[in-house]
């Protein structure tokens, strides 16, 4: 996609993430029986749930809730893929194998065991999207710091800083603009997006997966705040029983397809000219 | 996509009508945690157990009369201090060893071993002694004391001996638990999703329905589609908002299930601000029932023969334990609630009450599958409290984490807890509101402790006439609600729902499956 | 690495319990009833190495302890026993339109055109599909069937189907592949053995065997994570379901168990690759191939 | 008329179960949605469910007076005495209405009687203990006489006039002066029972006096147990079944012939009805669904059991519907062909209500859900008759189970609370009749022997742990 539809598209995709999650009410509205179900025509924009209760309710505080842990997931991902671009340029290879002995351990287990290790032996009062949001991003972390290494390393590493410093420019700009700004931008923005994205798909799916149980999520309180796997979970029941809930279902995916826009978009808009 | 819909669904009915060839399936709130007797603490433990297992005297649910498949004889012994129990030939265990006197006996033992860890075991050793074996098919049973009716006093299971290898000191996380051998008209084995149970023709039991299933309900509405569906053939407990729903079906039939279950909210009195009685008694004004029966539960206003009526102490109101000159508030009034509030040293800013300048705000809780009978009472609690001025988090409690948390007493970071106790004939409350020490109060929530209140349960122990008894029951129900360790909601009727061709299928009071043998399934 | 895995992660576990604020009993067992007599039976009382030493003893001769909560009683190992092949089988399943994909990219017979189809597909988290094909399958096969073995073919083959095509995995496999054999082909060697006449893929294929192994673990890793969720929604009886109950559960010993098969299934994978590296360095030492009629 | 019939649907599925008012119930799941059934298998002679009152109401012309006038709703609908009376005061155009209120109060006065005399004597005669105070003879023998169990009452009687209680005391004398004549209703006797009512008028709702009537203590630790006279709810049935054929007195045989299963072991038989002539308005809304089966019960009650069914099964709807499920032989009853007979009617009726409306219509449900309900009495009554109790029990849960919403008739319900206060049953017999306390009053008399018999039963049995 061109730069700058994809700048457009990363705008648009995020403002309605961010305006959504600003304006989450703290619980949701008073059910109204007579309201069981209304379609988006009946009760605008998105229409109600079994009990009446608009599901703007659920977009809004499904956002509150995925907002923050992934955009903090996903600038500590773009952050240590930096780091790890930088210590290539670095050449100090100490660190460098210490970054690929770490991968090796991370790499070796799979994401979600860890997660879910993590999620039980997390003391309850811990628990949180965004304790495992920063867990998630650890374990992303390697990967990304491996493939900005890859790219510092095409650059030349630590010979390019050289071939730059004679041309006069500090070091501090070196690394800054030459390296961050000019090079691994494309790299660490995609590997920051794509766990944005992974964040919140993570919260959909483990809340979806607690609300299928029957059991309390690890994400939010679910008796006084919605996620959007309740979207989806009314959408399963759309599907299985016949439930009036499809307008639920479409709006749960219209969210996830408007998270993965955004993690898309902001991949392309960072890519290099 | 509806389309697409409607076909799916089309093939979903044929595909469940085609299925129900196979089991009986039946829903409950929750899976029973354990099939060990000893360990019961919710009702669907009971009522698994039932299916498993024999108790020694049990009252018919047609006629009420005392009956046995265990024992074919009996006489009183030692002056009325025992009991001489000749046992049916011909009862095998699930594992088809034979059934002998030396199982009542170390029932009786277990029951009596400080090492096995149950408050139903207690329950029985004030009243039993021991148990000898005269013969293989003899065994005299020894109380305590001389006790009118002694057969009624024996409602416990049997359990097997040999699955214990002789040891009396029984812990719940045996696999007996999940696995269990009895002498019931099933054999039930726990699974990771349900339980099944196989039917397993006996001496004393020739079960009509060949297997059957247990599953987890989930979402109640859910649970009434797969009904009408014929997904599954039954649900133990119908919330009052779809009763009506399946009075409407043809093919669904609304069954009575006596059972005596109260509500109410915990107050954890132990916490400031809570722990002032004058705090409690606001919340039990702000509360106000009438709207949350209503939006809960569907009860309209003045409607007759509700399922649901408020209480105001630990009893339902037909029982002649309640108290009525104690009036259950019905409304809130703000006014008194403020006027308390304001006694106890808080004070509204803005809107929201403050306790030593901080905003009060309390951490409720719920068991979870309250909500199906229920739905969203923990959300209209809290809206109350918070256009009251009072601020709250709120929390479903999985049911497992409520009978190894909750009930016993472990849950103290809540303020507040939303539950449901239910009772047979005996409606003993002491478990509840004892001060816990040396197997009292075992199932004191809060561990709440007044003096008063321990000594009017003691009054009720020790009462040596009915009356005594009763008075001691009056009082306390007016001492609890003045000093408010719970707030009591209301009674609530409880009905199964099930499909008509389940047949000859009569519920008993409580253990709910004690007439299985004329169950009859022709899906 | 790959026998380290096994024995480490359970290590790990016991770090964390032990590191974690609040006694080992508390974090296993919150709020269960006799402390004392719960450490003892769980050998929490004599420390962290006593608890691993004892917890590796048993495990070593397949004994796991009971289930605390999941399954109240039954042995773990009874209900890993079986969950073990059922995860394997899912994962060798879903490998199997990896292999494809990858084979087909390498051969070049996949345009670049479609990679915008192929990322977008790779987009949708595996959650999506996996809960649309629970809904089939309960419908078809009723409540009560859905759950049960009568259902586990279907519910094994949809995993597979969804496990190699969401979540990028089918994406990753494609572009990865060519790229890789982009590269190499680029390399003046292959130009070279292009001139005399050789084959391009019996040229590159060795020198990128070693990587493509490596992505083919890649992959495998990828698919073992999806696996938890695939196998939680489809109710498949396999470890990432069982490792999900019970961290709900808070079924510790579950848990622990668990991890510590999902340690083992990585490092046979671990393994696997390494076998197949040896495989392709002792193919590489007897290379190059003497061209047919070469030089005299 | 749709109005109407929604007011009407509404007004039911409230008494249901609070659902919204509907035009027609859902559809079975698979069935195809057509508005009239299949065709259903005959039960019910054709022409005699043409005459049963739920289809005889689906004509819109016949039920409008009915539903239009808030006495019957709150007799048919909520079951409420009360308030129907208090709807139907003065309103000479629905007298029957009146008379058909009071009939079932003196039904269920006489059940709630019944409660007290078997708990009475479930705990002072079969499980009485040392603290049990002499006074307790006297409510003693009382209910064995109203049983009909001639068991040494005036020796009972006579201990019971040691008591220093006077009102009490008087009590005992005129019983005893009563016991063993034939005279009936004890007039005396009930002359001397706590609570004034008066002459019997239209349209008066009496209750039972101040209660406790009296209050004794205990013989162990002299604590006050609280007493009633089973005998005040005797006069009271006896007041309201006066007012009934006051108001009605053209409906005498047929308000009479209602009551008979309801009466007492201790009531004299009297005449058999024989075919009465019984007014819609005395059937509307109740089991009975053709005229003839007020006889039938009769008869059935009065013991001639399977011979009833044979005698009246070519003019009663019950009797038919019941008649292939009796066993002439053994005498026995088929519960589960009974059961199955009485969905079949319900099926049959609601047939012929959808075509008479031409489609389903909210009332229709409930209307046959009562002629189903009408079946299962019936069955139940034949099965106590000729002495099936095992199937007379099931039949009475089943019917137990039927008897919701508008289906739940106060005076049927207390029947069953007065069978569970026979059996020991307390818990389920409290429960009953605090669902009547507040609507009938003074039934609050049944509560004293009940409650005391619940609280020595509970005592007495197994430790139980309150569960969750």
């Amino acid at each position: 996609m061109p730069r700058n539809v994809a700048i457009l598209f990363t705008i648009i995709s995020l403002g309605v993430l961010v305006v959504l999650a600003f304006h989450s009410p703290e619980r949701w509205t008073v059910m109204a029986e007579a309201e069981s179900y209304a379609s988006p025509f009946e009760l605008p924009p998105f229409g109600a749930d079994s009990r009446g209760r608009p599901l703007t309710d659920y977009a809004m505080q499904g956002a509150h809730i995925v907002a923050l842990p992934a955009v903090v997931a996903g600038l500590l991902v773009t952050f240590l893929g930096i780091v790890g671009g930088l210590v290539r340029c670095m050449g100090s290879a100490r660190v460098e194998s210490i970054v690929a002995g770490l991968r090796e351990v991370v790499g070796a287990l799979p994401r979600m065991v860890v997660i879910l290790v993590v999620a039980i032996l997390m003391p309850l009062e811990w628990r949180s999207l965004m304790g495992l949001a920063v867990v998630w991003a650890l374990l992303a972390a390697p990967g990304a710091m491996d493939e900005a290494a890859a790219v510092a390393g095409r650059l030349g590493g630590a010979r390019f800083v050289e071939a730059l410093r004679a041309h006069g420019f500090s070091r501090v700009r070196i690394y800054l603009y030459h390296v961050v700004a000019l090079n691994l931008r494309p790299v660490v923005v995609r590997q920051g997006a794509e766990t944005l994205m992974q964040v919140v798909f993570l919260e959909v799916a483990l809340s979806f997966l607690a609300l299928a149980a029957g059991e309390p999520s690890f994400t939010h309180n679910e008796a006084t705040t919605k996620s959007w796997a309740d979207l989806l979970y009314q959408g399963y029941q759309f599907i299985a029983m016949d439930v009036p809930s499809g307008h639920a279902l479409v709006l749960g995916l219209l969210l996830v397809a408007v998270t993965a826009v955004a993690a898309v978009s902001i991949s392309s808009a960072a890519r290099a000219r | 996509m509806g389309r697409s819909r409607h076909l799916l669904v089309a093939a979903g009915i044929s595909a469940a009508m085609l299925s129900t060839g196979a089991a009986l399936t039946y829903y409950e709130g929750a899976l029973p945690t354990t099939l060990n007797p000893l360990y019961a603490a919710k009702m669907v433990d009971y009522r698994a157990q039932e299916l498993v297992f024999d108790r020694l005297w049990y009252h018919s649910p047609i006629n009420n009369e005392l009956e046995s498949r265990l024992v074919q004889g009996w006489e009183l012994t030692d002056g009325g201090k025992g009991i001489k129990l000749e046992l049916a030939s011909g009862i095998k265990w699930h594992d088809g060893k034979p059934f002998t006197a030396n199982d009542i006996c170390f029932t009786v033992k277990s029951m009596l071993d400080t090492g096995t860890p149950s408050p139903i075991a207690e329950g029985y050793r004030d009243i039993l002694a021991g148990c000898t074996e005269e013969s293989r098919s003899t065994a005299i049973v020894h109380f305590t004391r001389i006790v009118h009716n002694p057969r009624e006093r024996l409602g416990f299971s049997v359990l097997p001996e040999h699955a214990f290898d002789g040891n009396t000191a029984i812990s719940p996380d045996l696999e007996f638990s999940a696995r269990p051998t009895g002498t019931g008209p099933m054999k039930g084995s726990r699974g990771t999703r349900g339980v099944t149970f196989q039917a397993f023709a006996n001496g004393h039991h020739a079960p009509n329905i060949p297997q059957m299933q247990l599953q987890e309900s989930g979402d109640p509405l859910l649970a009434i589609k797969a009904l009408i569906n014929n997904s599954v053939q039954g649900i133990i407990e119908v919330a009052p908002n779809f009763r009506a729903d399946v009075s409407a079906s043809d093919e669904l039939a609304l069954k009575s299930y006596d059972l005596r279950s109260w509500w109410f909210v915990a107050i954890n009195s132990k916490k400031a601000p809570l722990d002032d009685r004058r705090v409690r008694q606001a919340l039990n004004f702000m509360l106000d029932r009438t709207e949350l029966r209503e939006k809960s539960i569907g009860v309209k206003p003045g409607e007759r023969n509700s399922p649901c009526e408020f209480i105001s102490g630990p009893f339902v109101p037909s029982s002649p334990y309640y108290n009525r000159s104690v009036p259950a508030v019905e409304r809130s009034d703000q006014g008194q609630a403020e006027a308390l509030l304001t006694e106890a040293g808080m004070e509204k800013v803005g809107g929201r009450w403050q306790f030593k300048g901080q905003p009060v705000s309390f951490r409720m809780g719920m068991e979870k599958s309250l909500d199906n009978e229920a739905p969203d009472i923990l959300s209209y609690i809290s809206n109350q409290f918070e256009a009251a001025g009072i601020g709250s988090q709120v929390y479903k409690i999985p049911p497992d984490k409520w009978t190894t948390e909750a009930i016993t007493g472990h849950l103290t970071d809540y303020d507040l807890l939303v539950g449901k106790w239910s009772f047979g004939q005996v409606e003993d409350v002491n478990e509840l509101f004892y001060t816990r020490s040396r197997g009292k109060g075992t199932r004191n929530i809060f561990n709440y402790s007044e003096q008063e209140v321990d000594r009017l349960l003691a009054q009720y122990d020790v009462a040596k006439t009915d009356t005594a008894a009763r008075d001691a029951y009056h009082k306390l129900h007016r001492k609890l609600a003045e000093d408010l360790p719970y707030l009591f909601l209301w009674k609530l009727d409880t009905k199964s729902a099930w499909r008509t061709e389940v047949k000859s299928n009569t519920i008993a009071p409580y253990y709910y499956f004690t007439q299985f043998d004329s169950w009859r399934y022709e899906g | 690495m790959a026998l380290v895995l096994p024995f480490a992660v359970p290590a790990i576990i016991t770090l964390l319990i032990w590191a974690l604020p609040g006694s080992p009993v508390s974090i296993i067992c919150p709020g269960c009833d006799g402390a004392e007599g719960l450490a003892a039976r769980w050998n929490l009382d004599q420390g962290m190495v006593h608890f691993y030493t004892t917890w590796m003893g048993g495990a070593l001769h397949g004994d796991f302890g009971n289930s605390w909560r999941v399954v109240q009683g039954v042995p773990i190992a009874e209900l890993l026993g079986p969950a073990v092949p059922v995860t394997v089988t899912l994962i060798l399943l879903a490998m199997v339109p990896l292999l494809l994909a990858s084979a087909v990219a390498g051969l070049g017979w996949i345009p670049r055109q479609l990679d915008p189809l192929f990322q977008a597909i790779g987009l949708i988290p595996a959650m999506l599909p996996a809960l649309v094909v629970y809904a089939v399958i309960s419908l078809r096969f009723g409540a009560t069937m859905a759950d049960g073995p009568e259902s586990l073919t279907a519910k094994l083959l949809w995993g597979a189907i969804i496990l190699g095509i969401a979540d990028g995995a089918l994406s990753g496999a494609i572009v990865g592949t060519r790229s890789l054999f982009d590269n190499e082909r680029k390399q003046q060697y292959v130009l070279v053995a292009q001139l005399r006449g050789e084959g391009v893929l019996s040229n590159t294929l060795p020198n990128v065997a070693g990587a493509l192994v490596g992505q083919i673990r890649g992959r495998m890793l990828h698919l073992l994570s999806g696996a938890v969720i695939v196998e939680a929604v489809l109710r498949i009886d396999g470890l990432g379901d069982y490792l999900w109950r019970a961290t709900l559960m808070q079924d510790f010993g579950l848990v622990l168990a668990a991890a510590t098969g999902f340690a083992l299934v990585s490092g046979s994978i671990l393994m696997l690759q390494a076998l197949l590296e040896v495989a392709v360095a002792w193919h590489q030492r007897r290379s190059p191939v003497v061209p047919v009629g070469g030089v005299a | 008329m749709i109005t109407s019939n929604r007011w009407w649907a509404g007004l039911f599925l409230l008494a249901i179960g609070c659902s919204p008012p509907t035009e027609t119930s859902p559809a079975p799941a698979g069935s195809s949605g057509d508005p009239v059934p299949a065709e259903t298998s005959t039960v019910i002679p054709g022409a005699m469910v043409s005459s049963t009152w739920p289809v005889l109401m689906a004509d819109d012309a016949r039920r409008a007076p009915f539903e239009s006038h808030p006495g019957w709703a709150a007799l048919v609908m909520q079951r409420d005495y009360p308030a129907a009376l208090a709807a139907f005061g003065g309103d000479a155009s629905h007298a029957l209405g009146q008379a058909r209120v009071h009939a079932e109060l003196a039904a269920a006065y006489r059940q709630a009687l019944l409660v007290g005399a078997n708990a009475t004597v479930q705990i002072y005669g079969e499980n009485r203990r040392d603290e049990d105070p002499a006074e307790v003879d006297c409510l003693l023998a009382v209910s064995y006489r109203m049983l009909a169990v001639e068991d040494s009452n005036a020796q009972r009687l006579a201990s019971c006039q040691t008591t220093e209680i006077s009102e009490l005391k008087a009590h005992a004398e005129a019983w005893q002066a009563w016991t063993g004549s034939d005279n009936w209703p004890p007039a005396d006797a009930l002359a001397a029972t706590p609570g004034q009512l008066g002459e019997p008028t239209v349209g008066a709702l009496p209750d039972a006096g101040t209660l406790p009537h009296w209050r004794t203590v205990d013989l162990v630790e002299g604590l006050e147990i609280q007493t009633a006279s089973p005998a005040g709810l005797l006069g009271l049935a006896m007041f309201h079944e006066q007012a009934a054929i006051a108001a009605a007195p053209q409906a005498e045989a047929a308000l009479r012939a209602s009551l008979v299963p309801f009466r007492l072991p201790s009531e004299p038989a009297g005449e058999l009805p024989g075919l009465l002539e019984v007014p819609l308005d005395l059937l509307f809304g109740s089991p009975m669904l053709v005229p003839a089966d007020l006889s039938f019960m009769a008869d059935v009650t009065r013991g001639s059991g399977a011979t009833a069914v044979e005698t009246w099964k070519d003019r009663s709807a019950l009797a038919a519907a019941v008649a292939p499920c009796v066993d002439l032989a053994a005498p026995s009853i088929d519960v589960g062909c009974v059961n199955e007979n009485a969905s079949r009617a319900f099926d049959q009726m609601r047939t012929a209500m959808e075509i008479l409306s031409g489609g389903e219509q909210g009332y229709h449900r409930p209307f046959a859900e009562l002629g189903r309900l009408g079946i299962v009495r019936a069955g139940e009554a034949v099965a106590e008759s000729i002495g099936d109790e095992t199937s007379m029990g099931l039949l009475r849960l089943n019917a137990l189970d039927l008897s919701i919403g508008t289906s739940a008739e106060p005076h049927y319900l207390l029947s069953i609370a007065a069978w569970d206060a026979g059996n020991r049953n307390s818990s389920r017999a409290s429960d009953s009749l605090h669902a009547q306390v507040g609507h009938i009053p003074g039934v609050e008399v049944a509560r004293f022997p009940l409650e005391a018999l619940h609280v020595r039963m509970s005592r007495e049995s197994a430790p139980g742990v309150p569960m969750h």
